[in-house]
């Protein structure tokens, strides 16, 4: 009871506070550029109104999911083989730890000139950035495996692909898992930059338009808003994922 | 990729590349008549002849119009870096001016900032290193015996413009419109001066085509040029034609608050214009010697090569097109 | 020994881990059906020897022969009990427990698993997961996969190190039980020397490291063993007395 | 010696069989547009033989050593006290999971109007990319401390700031160095979104203006390609503070 | 019981975690100098038990006073030693063992220090960090940092359950020798029989949960303790019956 009034007042007043602080603030810059709370509510509302907020939303999350699914269909598998096999480790290893500090903005270029500026632009944009982080923690799962389970596998005669499927892919299983949370949070978190790419819809492209059309940064702000609320519930989804059974051993107190 | 169907959300089927073609554009007023052209093509009935692009900055659409020269073979780019791209050997050609004037030098209403003198030593914000607005300035400061030493020069996207001046992280702003007229709008920006006061007939888009388009598709690309030369004259024919393009572009095409490009097609109303399209000589050399001694260019091509004048009519013939909004 | 072959047999087996030297001209000789138990120091080397014979481990030098062919990998004929817990945490207690029995007709794995749940006490526990049991329970479960598994052969390396001392014993009598009954041929790894005295037919003691075979002691008394016997308390005094150690806990050496 | 062989060989290998891949890629499509591996490293050349290279590497990583520093300056602290003090995370932690899931991209306004275009706005943006991981890995830290510490200090009469220095802080610095490792990738993973603002050196500020000049797509490959290489030292280069004997304890295979 | 009031003193102590009731009606007094053991069944609540009178949990209801005041947390001159092992991983053997001295001259640390590093046989081990070190040696720093603070009472949670047996042996006989020699009051936690009549004046023998003290067996053997000796026998034999099993491992009861 004591518990649930603090994680539920407690962030009320700060959010008051940090509303109020903001407002404050705002009004006694002089300055009209920034927004208040208020101005951002509304401007929420107009978006409502136009029916937009709903499209944008969908447009992003339609964009993250591919861009996010095809990484877990590559990163996934891909990390569990080089994890497994040593020489493909060394091959390749290298090259991914050299791409993944790479900016999506940078790859933007290479983006339009493969995929022109369809969907699919900012789609592999959101792949690229959120493929490294699964393909490393599905790697390092495997090799970070515990070795008596792979002992105890292959003393009850397991090889080949039932000793993947059986073993070694539930044995990496949590950690994978929490690869992919990092990464859904990654995919969330270049929605602007791949929106970047002319497409006509989106939260990222909310707020680069509401930067083309002049003074709104209403909107600017009310697109962020909406990207931190969503990725916070994106989050606290993907956590479900390290709720089941198969895989609540893996996150236990250290 | 094409089995995904990425294009669930088009809001038009895309799939008509094959008779359209895309011609890249931003929402700035500089690229005005690229909607224009559109939108009374398609409310007279016609055949829709291109797909307008919209972009979000210059580097996209740049990447698009050379890395996919198929889709989109045309599009509104910075005069010089058209002719830088020629410079570097990309087959691409001048046929069209978008506007001329429509652009300024802003400051904060608040500086001491009155004359081009007094800029000395301030942080003036330009749009990019291929922008005309870095030739107007450099003409500028050179009447007055002062270059680009004397003042300091950073490069920022327009669209963060009106926010730096107004919180004076610089002390000046010059970029196309809407973003100067903004600062008017909004109370805190002063002009110091206007590009159409100063350099007359001042040009900083210009409609670009690459050269395999030219020859394959020469019919289609007159017909582009010819729409935005008629539908230039059109919005320059009357204030009230300037007002409903103002309406229509802001709402279908810029997504911007249409009282802002009210205001920057109407106060003054010769702050950008729309007519004289045709590429002249005179205007780009006069562009390329400026860029070669700003240090922009190199100089190695000449006006034939970048300029394709063949497509654009005689302005003093066209004729805006026969177009009412329906109120 | 028998005239037969016996079921393990290990001669002059020698391994190094790089520079390590860990064991020195081991010979051991397993008949079969016979309970045979290793101990000595922590760290001497009786977890290498138990993989070794697993087939885990490659032995430097020296003849390692199970069942009549040479080691060459583990089989699941010869199912081991890992000293850390080799229960698969992501399966269930039932899942675990029928984990070598794949290939068994559905009815008859049930059967089994349903007996060995039982046998180790974990009746009730069939939906659980390994995170919800305690250490000694998730160690029953490791046996009981074991034993399911229908193994001829069994290592076990300190298999009852995590339980709490009165399942422990329990665990010890129902071993001795199954041993009994089933036939099957066990090699038995632990530092306890009680446990040693109390389960074995021969215990093997292991020098420190590098370790070899010390001296074997062997325990000729009628099961169940009474702890307080002469018998067994004279064998457990003699095992303390080759290892440097009287049962008060005077160190004769360092440890 | 076998593995050597496999860690040098394999990369090189690969490597060459990349590079010949890229460039028949490139010749292939006949667009001249993308570079080839030569032309990138031709305009590397040219940048080295203009001063520019090291120029813009130092500038870029001055831009997150401070950003980066100020993170760690702020998250640490931050971070450790909000996983003590149960209220103080109860009303603070929604705000941090909503603010991290949004894109430096769109802070870029608000750093413009705050910071002005000076080289504070980029390092405000790094900042913030990185304050986030920081303070969430350090909470996270405390929260997850063994218990058994706490008591064994307690018993030793510890409390107040001598517990915190002694024990809550040593025990959760190992997870506070690996929050620390991620903030220093995403770090540097804004640098290119960072140097959007007007600056005129950097990576980042490389590849936007080589993006603004025309056909200079090496240039911006080049670009890509220093960053991924800074960004695998740095990360190898944090790598080391967890060699460190008072922290090792908290990484050993699991 | 002496005169004087118990170093030790529970009274009706009761403890539940929210539904989960774990101890009722726990009477224990432990005079001062006396070595006492508390046995009992896994999970019974031992372990609770010990952290209540330590200061770490608070019970339920009753009364808990420990050298002649209510306990309000816990307190240095009152060691506890953990069920899972309190050594900090973050400072060398040497500073962990000199944990509980900051605040005595550096000499007296050092000497102190060298003194109980000695004692547990880690002489040379000063500069390792205890992910250097085996379980069992780790098991030792906790002991050492515990003796060397100079607590008038110590509390041992299961302290030698990681030890192979040699150690576990050898750190008895050391652990009686200490308390001999320093006059300490213990309360030992443990679930081996056989190591509570070892070590103990009195073993109390806990129920299952929830738990009470069941029995009290006082141990009048003179130490070191020969663990051939009938009444040692006996005494042990007593403490299985308690328990409900006998020796042998035949379970009276289910586990
Ligand atoms: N993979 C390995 N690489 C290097 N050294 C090893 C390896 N495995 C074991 N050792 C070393 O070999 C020696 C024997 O180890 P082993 O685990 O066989 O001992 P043990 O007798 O089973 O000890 P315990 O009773 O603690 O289980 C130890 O000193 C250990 O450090
Ligand atoms: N913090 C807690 N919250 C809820 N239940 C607890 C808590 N601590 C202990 N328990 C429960 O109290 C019971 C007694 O636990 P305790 O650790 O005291 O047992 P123990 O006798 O020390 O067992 P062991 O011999 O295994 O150490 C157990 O059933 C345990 O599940
Ligand atoms: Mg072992
Ligand atoms: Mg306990």
């Amino acid at each position: 009871m004591n518990r649930r009034v603090l994680h539920f007042i407690l962030p009320l007043i700060t959010a008051a506070v940090a509303l109020g602080a903001w407002h404050a603030a705002v009004r006694m810059s002089g300055s009209d550029i920034f927004p208040t709370p208020l101005e951002v509510l509304r401007g929420l509302g107009e978006l409502v109104q136009r029916g937009l907020l709903l499209k944008y939303i969908v447009a992003s999350l339609f964009r993250v999911s591919w861009g996010f699914g095809l990484a877990v269909l590559v990163g996934v598998p891909l990390g569990l083989v080089l994890g497994w096999f040593r020489p493909a480790y060394a091959a390749l290893n290298p090259f991914i730890q050299i791409l993944r500090p790479i900016s999506p903005i940078a790859w933007i270029p290479v983006a339009i000139l493969w995929f022109g500026v369809k969907d699919t632009a900012p789609v592999f944009l959101i792949f690229l950035a959120s493929v490294f982080p699964i393909t490393v923690s599905a790697m390092a799962a495997v090799q970070n495996m515990q070795q008596v389970y792979l002992r105890a596998a292959q003393n009850f005669g397991l090889s080949g692909f039932p000793l993947f499927r059986r073993v070694i892919f539930p044995a990496a299983l949590p950690q994978v898992i929490t690869g992919i949370r990092i990464a859904l949070g990654v995919a969330w978190l270049v929605v602007v930059a791949a929106e970047m790419i002319a497409v006509d819809s989106g939260l990222g492209y909310l707020i680069i338009d509401a930067r083309n059309a002049g003074k709104r940064y209403d909107l600017v702000v009310a697109g962020m808003v909406m990207i931190g609320l969503i990725g916070l519930l994106l989050d606290l989804l993907v956590r479900r994922l390290e709720k089941f059974d198969e895989v609540r051993w893996g996150y236990g107190q250290r | 990729h094409g089995g995904l169907n990425l294009d669930w959300f088009a809001k038009k089927p895309e799939n008509r590349q094959s008779q359209t073609f895309g011609v890249g554009f931003l929402p700035v007023t500089c690229h005005l008549t690229c909607p224009v052209t559109h939108f009374i093509n398609k409310n007279l009935g016609e055949r829709d002849m291109f797909q307008p692009m919209r972009f979000s900055g210059f580097p996209e659409l740049k990447e698009m119009f050379l890395g996919r020269p198929k889709e989109m073979p045309a599009t509104f780019i910075l005069a010089p870096m058209a002719i830088a791209l020629r410079e570097q050997g990309v087959k691409i050609k001048i046929v069209h001016l978008g506007h001329r004037d429509g652009s300024a030098v802003v400051v904060h209403k608040d500086s001491g900032i009155f004359q081009t003198q007094h800029l000395r030593g301030k942080t003036v914000a330009i749009p990019g290193r291929y922008a005309n607005q870095r030739l107007i300035l450099y003409r500028e400061l050179k009447k007055v015996g002062m270059s680009f030493a004397d003042i300091n020069v950073v490069e920022m996207p327009p669209p963060d413009m009106p926010a730096a001046l107004q919180s004076r992280s610089v002390d000046a702003i010059t970029s196309g419109e809407p973003f100067m007229g903004q600062t008017e709008l909004d109370g805190y920006g002063r002009t110091l001066w206007q590009a159409k006061d100063v350099w007359p007939g001042f040009i900083s888009c210009v409609l670009a085509v690459q050269e395999d388009a030219i020859r394959d598709h020469r019919d289609e690309i007159q017909r582009l040029v010819n729409g935005i030369a008629a539908s230039g004259k059109w919005i320059d024919q009357s204030m009230g034609h300037r007002m409903d393009a103002a309406q229509f572009v802001a709402k279908n095409y810029y997504n911007q608050n249409p009282r802002l490009l009210s205001y920057v097609l109407a106060k003054p109303p010769d702050r950008v214009t729309y007519s004289r399209l045709a590429p002249l000589r005179a205007d780009f050399e006069e562009i390329q010697q400026l860029a070669k001694e700003a240090g922009m260019l190199q100089g190695t091509v000449r006006f034939e090569d970048y300029v394709d004048d063949t497509f654009a009519p005689d302005p003093a013939a066209v004729q805006p097109q026969k177009f009412e909004v329906q109120k | 020994m028998d005239n037969a072959e016996p079921t393990i047999s290990v001669r002059d087996c020698w391994m190094s881990f790089g520079d390590i030297h860990v064991l020195e001209r081991v010979d051991i000789q397993v008949a079969r059906g016979e309970f045979v138990c290793l101990v000595g120091p922590s760290g001497c080397g009786k977890s290498t020897m138990l993989n070794i014979v697993g087939g885990f481990l490659r032995e430097t030098r020296g003849e390692v022969r199970v069942e009549g062919a040479a080691v060459d990998g583990p089989d699941p004929g010869r199912i081991f009990v890992f000293q850390e817990n080799g229960v698969f945490p992501w399966l269930t207690v039932e899942q675990n427990i029928g984990f070598g029995l794949l290939s068994r007709p559905t009815a008859e794995r049930r059967e089994r698993v349903k007996h060995y749940t039982a046998m180790v006490g974990l009746t009730g526990f069939e939906k659980s997961y390994p995170r919800e049991l305690s250490g000694g329970m998730r160690q029953r479960v490791e046996i009981a996969r074991a034993l399911a598994a229908d193994a001829r052969v069994l290592y076990m390396d300190e298999p009852f190190g995590a339980l709490d001392f009165l399942t422990r014993l329990k665990m010890r009598a129902d071993l001795i039980r199954i041993w009994q009954a089933e036939k099957k041929t066990i090699l038995f790894v632990t530092h306890d020397i009680e446990e040693a005295v109390q389960l074995a037919d021969r215990v093997l003691v292991m020098t420190r490291r590098p370790a070899t075979i010390a001296e074997e002691v062997r325990i000729d008394l009628p099961r169940p063993r009474d702890l307080d016997a002469p018998g067994y308390l004279a064998a457990r005094d003699r095992i303390f007395s080759i290892m440097g150690m009287d049962a008060r806990g005077g160190a004769a050496g360092t440890y």
